[in-house]
């Protein structure tokens, strides 16, 4: 066997690490553990002279191990196993101490957060010691993909694969295409026509030769793994399978209920409505009290449901910019009703927004100030006195004054939800979810429309509120990623799979009944189960559910996670 | 000096240790008892971890998963959680106390809610005390 | 609970501005304004009262008396939503609102009645003119008669009134009590003010515009006192005559030159010109003119030969006299100083209020 | 004709034991003399009556082969152990205890203190007012008693020696023990010392007879006598405790044949680091429910996890033993 | 089949100087006699006033469609739907032409208003019409700009496998994201998570990255265009060059460092910055001492690289032939002098937002410590380490944006960078007494709402009020602002000042797209096809925008939106073909492809 031999970087990330934490204390520490031969501390390893250091250090010393101890792995580790490739070392001969995300950031005591970065550096060396080289692996991609969702979103994710001429599966839940966006009359800040948008793309993905829609179409099961997916869908009864490379998830929104909040009295008093309902009288250009009657006073309440821990915590980010859209759809259709628009901070961020705000405000619209920490507006039925349906109340923010709101009709402009569909498809194609049900991107700015799961893109409404034309940039997006990948007919697998060793198992099978991806099948002739590596995404699950101890799980095996533990305990009684 | 337990914590990669990078990123300081290592799943965490993290000396192990139904590998969590009752009967039978290991759910979301469930285990293992395992495997007779 | 009036904000368009939406309320006129402060939000609790139609907090407040429209607000409001000029013009409208007869009212919202107003005056002095056969010396008499008579009438039928009107709005009936000896203190102030306008010095780079404003109201108010006490067209003294020539100077020229700047829209007080103003400059500019020329005539004894100079300075005066000083701009120059007066005295109330309360808490 | 093989030094010897592993010995019945026939029994106290000064004066290496049964448990255990070491060539851990710990090993569960309580002052059947506990050491007017110290812990014969192979079981197969012998006199290519011989490096499931499935999912935990066996049905699916899978073969599967779970004598596989905590995590996956009551509820009727875990390696595992206050000085 | 179409149309006219660009006398003669066009209205009848006239006609004339076209047709479609609906026809039968906004500048807008109207009367989008031709396509694509939006739309075009050059007129890539000390709202450190992508865009065997260069001319025709590019002297070999950086050690050459935004000196033989790529030295031409008076040359004799600095290097111009271009050209920032009233540039501790980031930065001019800035010894006003802290920091939203006095328009980060800087000042100075000036808290992102609210809960003074002026006074900055949810006048004595300035489009946004043949929108910004559905192609075929030379955005959006004009370009390569230029399309072909495309009947 060969020699092992370690090097060991400790990055000062700027100040981020090396104020807290004395890497130069660390550095010496470690210098000092067996198989270490080289132990430095840096400025940035990720930088380009850093991982050059590292990268001669390998070629000169022989280092058949490295250890940096940096910020997390999540984002690094990728980095320093090209540099690792580079230097001619097989990247998993590589472990990462995180003494950033993981100490430096989140401790006080100098002290003691060198000590644990300390230990978390040992963890790493006693754990790389047992590293094994592995090698990657690569599949053939299937150029067709499937999309979830026909709205917008879904749509134009489809168009753009198919224009390039790639098969594109389209899955709706519902009987038609279009989603939310059929149902909008016109967009901000143009008043363009939805209808007039969407209607010619409907078609166009209706007619598309290489475009398969599956209307009324649910997903029973999602199998395989980036590049060869398989599912089965269920269409008015029957099951069908199809097999594709690359899945577009793009399940958008819902509408939230204003029925749980008390001030508001939707669907207790009829003539609180909600921005959905408004559109339909829109479509239809005749505005409306449930009486039938032509409203004198208007007002749009801006935030419902959104901004507020009781209901959701964020902002839907359209709704500003719709309600100005509403303001003027209503000034044009009744000219001479009052139009109050109760809003909290007017979010008018895109392009053409802030002048549609500027020319929405000259339409002679009263604009008035909410904070949701003075409590929400009030909507009551009015007395026959008051000379109008309905009364809000609530503490007007710009002039101090608490203040009523004579209105005939109120328009509640609703928080964007993740659609109720979000999570089962989540759990069928191994999505995470943020803590309000929207998707989780791999990496909210540089990657916000892949997800952890290789093959698996998001876009759309169900990653987070969002215009039309912002989904639709997303649903490019995700195209984009999706082609690159078609282009390049074959992609590189999770390496660090699980082992089964022939020699030990014994075929009981409980591992077969723990693998979420059905990665394990028996062999009968052999006895034994066998692993399935392009389906195996490395949880390790049957690693740890093995009795003999007959499955490895690679990157992760027994040995790893015990020395690890050994590393980890060994600083027990040092101090600086 | 007062007593600084020494905490092993088993996160998974998607949620509880993307959970304690967030609390990272957001600064929110907890105390530094805690020493983790990371595995992609909860599922991959089986009982020797545990016993060996004991043995060598561990005040207490904290295992965190993606809350039930968020599993990125779909139900992990779910066979660390049954493993882990097993795991709390084997232990308290062989004199540990049971407050010494916990397993929690922490999403990647949760940041501030790591930092305190690291802040409340130190509390608990500290009122605990320091665990005699490794001193009694060392000097038996 | 203030109940919002949508309504209320088309009543003011007579007044000046048509579009009251513009602003966002950042709050950036209100800032740069150097009257402003804690007590006085100025200008943007105006706007923000007239957006959302609260009539009362508007007629209660003196605040738009009190800013000189040195135009810093306007020319860095970040909408063009113009505080200056919507502060002008809510001084418009309270000019209406403290007018018992309400006759400004009808004056300023339709400018069929002011033009037939204005007809009407002419007409009776060309009458006037008739009766007397259009004899140079009983019209000349009548009109210095007319110009006593004018002054007392309008001063104790419409300006105290008026003025009156204003204190019970703004202190009486808000229930500020204002101790009487505090009250009298004021006066002083009050007087200065009225006469010196010395408040717009606080304004930045305003110290010209003050200095003519300055001496056109010191032209303007001796000139009145030359031609009615000192009877100028009749009198012989030379130093009266020769004072009645510079202060009558002093007002035509200043004032044409207000004209000249409101036409070239240069500054931003000048930039925004309603009705009423341009009737205000071009007709004291009128008679300054005509009261200069008619004593240039006296002097070149030509006037017997150009009686219509004399009619037509009669209708300018007269027109002055009944329309312009009792329901038009020139109330501006007495409200506004007793705005001074009324808000320095609803500070000192509420100080002594908030006295009295801490020395109870004491207690 | 060939020159007579020289004759291999063979001892047996009997630590903390229920002697299982000599009558193991003695089972091989005819064979034995295929036995002498290879050796010289040199030391093996329940058949020969060999004084350990004989021992003493045996030069080192004098022994071929020792058989060690039994753990270790107190001070005469350990000193002979040691002894044999020196005199042996080698040592062979033979059976449960030596080889993990074994039965004896559950006795870490208490103190040395406990169980003397139990044994000569509360057991139902004794009368010890005085509270009279054995001494290691005892004056009379001859000279000095002496007895072995008994140790507070049990531990395996590889804790206290090198061992140089692990021969399994409760007791071992006497055909493997056989098989061991006859290899080495053989001088067939012996495995690298510290393995474990005469057992496969599989599960017992490799040889079970019974029908297995992927379906482990378990409601409800039973003991043997709760159900009734098809005699066909892997016993797991059955909702019984089957140390199998993580148990080596060389039994012969004796036990599942008449129809009982495997009870893990013969200890794990290769590779597992705890001889129980790969089983524990296994049937802990299996329990049948996502609902963290129901699951409480299911693992509840897992009367005794350490000992059915830890039947027979209790001292060999990571945690040794169970903590008691006491049990730190 | 349908029933027969009948059409009117109705134009509204804009008020203002657009009024007369479009010549409708010429338009309504055009589509006078296409068959399905019933009636014509034009703005002397009122939609909103003349309800019953225009029932009455749609009745009477049984028209079942409508058409709304010129200025911001959408306004008048609601009424529209009602005349439909009580004429019993259907509501939604109603087309929108917007005629005054178009993404061609050279083409006369009454030629664009008759194509757009003409696809309008057939029923067929005008995308569809004017997909009339494609050209062969080749597969090298040039990206112009290397900050985020370029480096993605350059890795996601080059992870399929084609080549890419991408142009970047500094000597690194980066942009200003690198600029950045943190990334709001999730505070991963900027450099953290882009010197990564940087790093692999240098290693990319599909990527040709050009640094120091920028774009003289582009000709060809869409599919096939000929690029000539100007490569700047960069003086350093850089092959050669190992950056240890002995050469500007001993440069005595200075000037103000553009990465440290100005707030600190750097030499004239420099790195842009610390993880630059290429990680190479260069010569900036103005402030060096031998290219502007012939004499110095220490750098060279530093060198301790034969023939690695050639200070006589001369600029060269290569020509590369690609089939697509995705111009990422970025932003800048606004000019905060410009507004006198903050006294920036004048008073020292005045700063901007991007100034700061680099003061906060641990890689910045002083180390991550927020100091006071100082006169050096040669008398620059720079920061250092060693500067005193301010103990007292306010920061103003909105410079520069959403003020009609100079950008209309809301430059969409500077609140949440705001709230972020404001973090980052509570960070390192703790007993610092910090105030952020808002107009409308604009956090409207994915997570954007919770950081604001974690902000609000750090001790951080967050008041709605626009600042209106900044005086100096006694060395410290007398701010005058209005506190309207308090009622009250602010005048605050702070130490520090931050201007938050807004986005505003590079200089050579201008030039490049008059050389690039697309048009500009109202603020400068790069005119997209379609501001609903197309944001990221242009009017010339082949031509892609990405990030925050198409407008205002923030760093995901930016990303997306390279990534997704990357998939227009990797569609195009796989299809081998590229869309025609708008321009190119003669108002026939419209029609006719129009006519072609229709589905709808005439009578």
């Amino acid at each position: 066997m060969e020699e092992i031999r370690i090097g060991v970087y400790i990055c000062w990330c700027g100040s981020n690490i090396a104020q807290l934490i004395d890497v130069k204390f660390i550095a010496g520490e470690i210098k000092k553990l067996e198989n270490v031969i080289i132990s430095r501390d840096y400025k940035y390893m990720c930088s380009d002279p850093g991982q050059e250091t590292l990268i001669a250090d390998i070629k000169q010393n022989k280092l058949n191990r490295i250890v940096v101890a940096a910020c997390s792995p999540r984002i690094h580790e990728p980095t320093f196993r090209k540099a690792l490739e580079k230097a001619g070392l097989n990247p998993y001969m590589f472990q990462m101490a995180n003494i950033r995300e993981q100490d430096s950031w989140v401790h006080i005591d100098k002290e003691y957060a060198t000590l644990k970065a300390v230990a978390l550096v040992k963890a790493a060396v006693s754990r790389v010691k047992h590293h094994e080289p592995l090698n990657k692996k690569s599949v053939e991609v299937n150029s067709a993909t499937m999309v979830i969702g026909g709205g917008i979103t879904g749509l134009t994710s489809a168009l753009e694969i198919a224009q390039a001429g790639k098969q594109v599966y389209l899955i709706e839940k519902s009987d038609s295409l279009g989603g939310i966006t059929a149902k909008i009359d016109l967009t901000y800040p143009d008043l363009k026509s939805a209808g007039q948008m969407i209607r010619p793309k409907i078609s166009q993905v209706q007619n598309h030769n290489l475009i398969e829609v599956f209307l009324n179409t649910i997903l029973e099961d999602i199998s395989g793994y980036v590049g060869n997916f398989s599912t089965k869908v269920r269409r008015n009864g029957t099951s069908e399978e199809i097999t594709f490379g690359n899945i577009i998830v793009a399940t958008g929104l819902k509408p939230f209920s204003p029925v749980t909040i008390p001030e508001y009295k939707y669907k207790v008093l009829p003539d609180v409505i909600t921005s959905i309902e408004l559109e339909k009288m829109l479509q239809d250009g005749t505005v409306k009290t449930s009486d039938g009657s032509k409203p004198d006073n208007i007002a749009i309440i801006h935030c419902v449901g959104s901004r507020n821990e009781q209901y959701h915590p964020y902002c839907s980010r359209t709704c500003c910019s719709t309600a100005l859209k509403y303001a003027n759809q209503l000034r044009s259709l009744l000219p001479d009703a009052h139009l109050f628009d109760i809003y909290a901070d007017m979010r008018a961020y895109g392009k053409g927004c802030e002048e549609f705000y500027t020319n929405t405000s000259n339409k002679n619209i009263m604009f008035l100030m909410y904070d949701q920490k003075n409590g929400l507006p009030e909507i009551r039925k009015a007395n026959s006195s008051d000379n109008a349906g309905m009364i809000i109340t609530f503490s007007e923010k710009l002039s101090g004054e608490n203040i009523e709101v004579p209105v005939d009709l109120v328009i509640l402009m609703t928080a964007v939800e993740a659609h109720e569909d979000a999570k089962e498809v989540a759990r069928l194609t191994g999505i995470s979810l943020c803590g309000n049900d929207f998707y989780i991107e791999k990496h909210p700015k540089l990657d916000p429309v892949a997800t952890t799961t290789d093959g698996v893109y998001i876009a759309g409404t169900c990653q987070g509120p969002k215009g039309i034309d912002e989904s639709i940039v997303q649903a490019k997006a995700a195209a984009a990623k999706v082609l690159s990948m078609i282009a390049m007919g074959s992609i590189e697998i999770e390496v660090a799979v699980s082992h089964v060793n022939e020699e030990v198992c014994c075929g009981c099978q409980t591992c077969i009944m723990v693998c979420p991806y059905k990665a394990i099948s028996f062999d009968e002739e052999k006895n034994v189960s066998v692993v399935n590596e392009a389906l195996c995404k490395g949880c390790g699950t049957c690693g740890s559910t093995c009795p003999t101890g007959a499955i490895k799980s690679l990157h992760f095996t027994d040995i790893q996670i015990l020395s690890q533990i050994e590393g980890l305990l060994k600083t027990e009684s040092e101090t600086i | 000096m007062t007593f600084e337990p020494t905490i092993v914590s088993f996160l998974c990669n998607w949620c509880s240790y993307t959970g304690a990078d967030l609390a990272g990123t957001s600064r929110i300081p907890y105390s530094p008892n805690l020493r983790t290592i990371r595995i992609m799943c909860s599922g991959r965490i089986e009982p020797t971890f545990v016993m060996k993290a004991f043995r060598e000396g561990a005040d207490g192990v904290l295992m965190c998963g993606c809350h039930p139904g968020d599993c990125h590998y779909h139900e992990g969590n779910y066979k660390c959680l049954r493993r882990y009752h097993l795991l709390q009967k084997y232990i308290v039978q062989m004199g540990i106390e049971k407050e010494r290991m916990r397993l929690e759910w922490i999403s990647a979301s949760e940041g501030k809610q790591f930092a305190a469930l690291a802040d409340e285990f130190t509390e608990t293992i500290k009122k605990l005390g320091p665990s005699k395992i490794k001193k009694v495997m060392e000097t038996l007779t | 609970m203030n109940r919002v009036d949508p309504k209320f904000k088309d009543k003011l368009k007579p007044y000046g501005i048509s579009d009251w939406n513009e602003c966002f309320h950042c709050g950036n006129c209100t800032a740069i304004c150097s009257h402003s402060e804690d007590s006085l939000l100025m200008p943007r609790n105006g706007i923000r009262a007239i957006q959302l139609g609260l009539k009362d907090k508007i007629h209660n407040n003196v605040d738009p008396w009190l800013c000189y429209y040195c135009g810093d607000c306007s020319e860095e409001c970040p909408r063009n939503a113009n505080p200056g000029e919507l502060m002008m013009a809510l001084r418009r409208y309270l000019t209406t609102v403290y007018d018992w007869t309400g006759v400004s009212r009808i004056f300023y919202t339709s400018r069929t009645v002011m033009i037939a107003a204005f007809l009407i005056v002419a007409a009776a002095v060309v009458g006037i003119g008739a009766m007397y056969s259009f004899q140079l010396e009983p019209i000349m008499e009548f009109g210095h008669l007319f110009e006593k008579i004018a002054i007392i009438s309008v001063a104790a039928f419409i300006l105290l009134p008026n003025i009156i009107r204003m204190f019970r709005l703004t202190l009486i009936k808000q229930k500020i009590k204002v101790p009487l000896s505090t009250l009298l203190s004021g006066i002083a102030d009050l007087v200065i003010n009225m006469f010196t306008q010395k408040k717009t010095l606080d304004c930045k780079e305003n110290r010209v515009r003050w200095f003519e404003h300055f001496i056109l109201v010191l032209g303007y108010l001796l000139l009145l006192a030359t031609t009615v006490f000192l009877n100028w067209f009749g009198t012989d003294n030379i130093y009266i005559i020769i004072f009645g020539y510079v202060v009558g100077a002093i007002t035509f020229i200043v004032t044409f030159d207000f004209i000249i700047r409101r036409i070239r829209k240069k500054a931003e007080i000048s930039k925004f010109s309603h009705l009423s103003d341009w009737m205000f400059v071009v007709w004291l500019f009128l008679m300054g003119l005509s009261t200069f020329l008619i004593r240039v005539f006296i002097d070149i004894g030509i006037i017997q030969d150009h009686l219509w100079l004399y009619l037509v300075h009669l209708i300018i005066l007269a027109q002055w006299a009944v329309i312009i000083v009792p329901f038009g701009k020139w109330m501006h120059f007495l409200y506004r100083s007793f705005a001074i007066y009324i808000a320095e005295m609803k500070k000192k109330a509420l100080s002594l209020k908030q006295q009295n309360q801490v020395t109870t808490i004491t207690a | 004709m060939e020159k007579e093989k020289p004759k291999l030094n063979l001892a047996v010897y009997w630590g903390a034991a229920c002697g299982g592993c000599c009558v193991s010995v003695l089972d091989v019945h005819e064979k034995l003399f295929d036995v002498v026939a290879n050796a010289n029994l040199v030391f093996w106290p329940i058949a020969l009556d060999t004084k350990y000064s004989d021992v003493e004066a045996m030069p080192d290496g004098f022994i071929d082969v020792t058989l060690y049964n039994g753990a270790i448990r107190n001070s005469e255990n350990e000193h002979i152990a040691k002894l044999l070491r020196q005199k042996t060539k080698v040592m062979v851990a033979y059976g449960s205890c030596a080889h993990l710990g074994g039965i004896p090993g559950l006795a870490n569960f208490h103190t040395g203190k406990e169980i003397f309580e139990r044994v000569y002052v509360s057991s139902e059947s004794t009368v010890n007012k005085e509270k009279i506990y054995p001494q290691t050491s005892y004056k009379i007017p001859e000279g000095e008693l002496t007895l072995p110290e008994f140790y507070n812990d049990v531990r395996t014969l590889g804790q206290v020696v090198d061992v140089d192979y692990y021969l399994p079981g409760c007791p071992p197969q006497t055909e493997r023990l056989l098989e061991v012998f006859m290899a080495i006199v053989k001088k067939e290519e012996l495995p690298p010392n510290g393995s474990v011989i005469g057992a496969t490096d599989k599960g017992q499931c490799d040889e079970c007879p019974r029908k297995r499935s992927d379906n482990k999912k378990i409601k409800q935990f039973k003991r043997p006598v709760e159900v009734i066996d098809d005699g066909e049905t892997c016993f797991l699916e059955q909702g019984l405790i089957c140390m199998g899978p993580a148990t080596r073969c060389g039994c012969g599967y004796r036990c599942i044949e008449g129809n009982s779970p495997c009870r893990g004598c013969y200890g794990p596989p290769p590779g597992s680091p705890d001889p129980g905590s790969k089983m524990m995590s296994a049937i802990g996956t299996m329990v049948g429910s996502d609902d963290p009551e129901e699951i409480a509820k299911i693992v509840e009727q897992i009367e005794d996890p350490a000992g059915t875990f830890y039947r027979f390696s209790l001292p060999a595992a990571i945690l040794r033993r169970k903590l008691i206050e006491t049990t730190v000085s | 089949m349908r029933k027969a179409v009948k059409t009117g149309i109705y134009f509204s006219h804009p008020v203002g100087s657009q009024a007369h660009t479009i010549n409708y006398r010429e338009l309504y003669k055009y589509i006078k006699n296409v068959p399905v066009v019933t009636k014509i209205w034009d703005s002397t009848v009122n939609p909103i006033s003349d309800e019953e006239y225009f029932t009455g006609e749609i009745t009477s004339k049984s028209i079942n469609r409508i058409i709304i076209a010129g200025y911001l047709p959408g306004y008048l479609k609601s009424i529209f739907s009602r005349f439909l609906k009580k004429a019993g026809e259907e509501a939604e039968n109603i087309s929108l032409v917007e005629l005054y906004e178009h993404p061609l500048p050279d083409v006369p807008s009454t030629e664009i208003a008759k194509s757009k109207l003409i696809c309008a009367i057939y029923d067929v989008p005008y995308e569809a019409a004017i997909l009339a031709e494609m050209n062969p396509s080749q597969s090298e694509t040039l990206v112009i700009g290397g900050g985020i939006a370029g480096i993605q739309a350059a890795l996601d075009i080059a992870n399929s496998h084609n080549k890419v050059y991408l142009v970047e007129k500094t000597g690194t890539i980066g942009g200003h994201m690198a600029m950045f000390d943190k990334t709001f709202p999730t505070l991963d450190c900027a450099a953290c998570i882009l010197t990564p992508k940087m790093v692999e865009v240098s290693n990319h065997p599909f990527i040709e990255l050009m640094t120091y260069s920028e774009i003289k001319k582009i000709s060809g025709i869409p599919g096939n265009y000929s690029v000539n590019i100007l490569q700047k002297a960069r003086r350093v070999n850089v092959n050669t060059c190992t950056g240890c950086g002995t050469c500007a050690e001993k440069c005595p050459g200075t000037s103000k460092s553009e990465f440290d935004a100005g707030t600190t000196m750097r030499k004239a033989i420099y790195m842009p910055f610390p993880q630059a790529v290429p990680n190479k030295y260069l010569i900036d031409a103005d402030s060096c001492r031998y290219v502007q008076n012939g004499k110095c040359g220490v750098c060279v004799k530093n060198c301790p690289v034969e023939n690695c600095i050639n200070l006589d290097e001369k600029d060269k111009e290569v020509e590369v032939q690609v089939g697509n271009i995705v111009v990422a050209t970025g932003f800048k920032t606004f000019n905060a002098s410009r507004m006198e009233q903050y006294g920036y540039g004048k008073y020292p501790n005045v700063l901007t937002s991007l100034e700061l980031e680099r003061l906060v930065n641990a890689a910045g001019p002083t180390g991550g410590k927020i100091s006071f800035r100082t006169q050096d010894k040669k008398g620059n006003w720079v920061f250092t380490a060693e500067g005193p802290e301010p103990k007292s920091v306010a920061i103003i939203h909105c410079v520069g944006s959403r003020d009609e006095n100079y950008n209309k328009y809301c430059s969409r980060v500077c609140c949440m960078y705001s709230l972020k800087l404001a973090h980052l000042i509570k960070e390192k100075l703790p007993d610092a007494e910090i105030f952020e000036h808002y107009i409308d808290m604009r956090a409207f992102g994915k997570g954007y709402e919770e950081f604001y609210d974690r902000i609000l809960h750090e001790g951080i003074h967050i008041i709605r009020g626009k600042t209106a002026k900044i005086e100096e006074h006694q060395d410290k900055l007398l701010l005058r602002t209005e506190d309207i949810e308090h009622n009250r006048i602010l005048e605050q004595e702070v130490e520090m000042v931050i201007l938050s300035v807004g986005l505003e489009p590079n200089n050579e946004t201008g030039d490049l797209a008059s050389i690039l043949g697309i048009g500009l929108s109202a603020n400068g910004w790069l005119q997209e096809a379609n501001s609903l559905s197309n944001t990221t192609e242009t009017s010339s075929g082949g031509i892609f925008i990405a990030g925050t030379c198409q407008g205002p955005k923030d760093i995901p959006d930016s990303v997306v939106q390279a990534s997704a004009a990357a998939s227009g370009v990797i569609q195009s390569i796989m299809l081998k073909k590229t869309e025609q230029s708008m321009k190119n399309i003669s108002l026939s072909t419209i029609e006719s492809k129009a006519r072609e495309l229709s589905l709808i009947n005439g009578e």
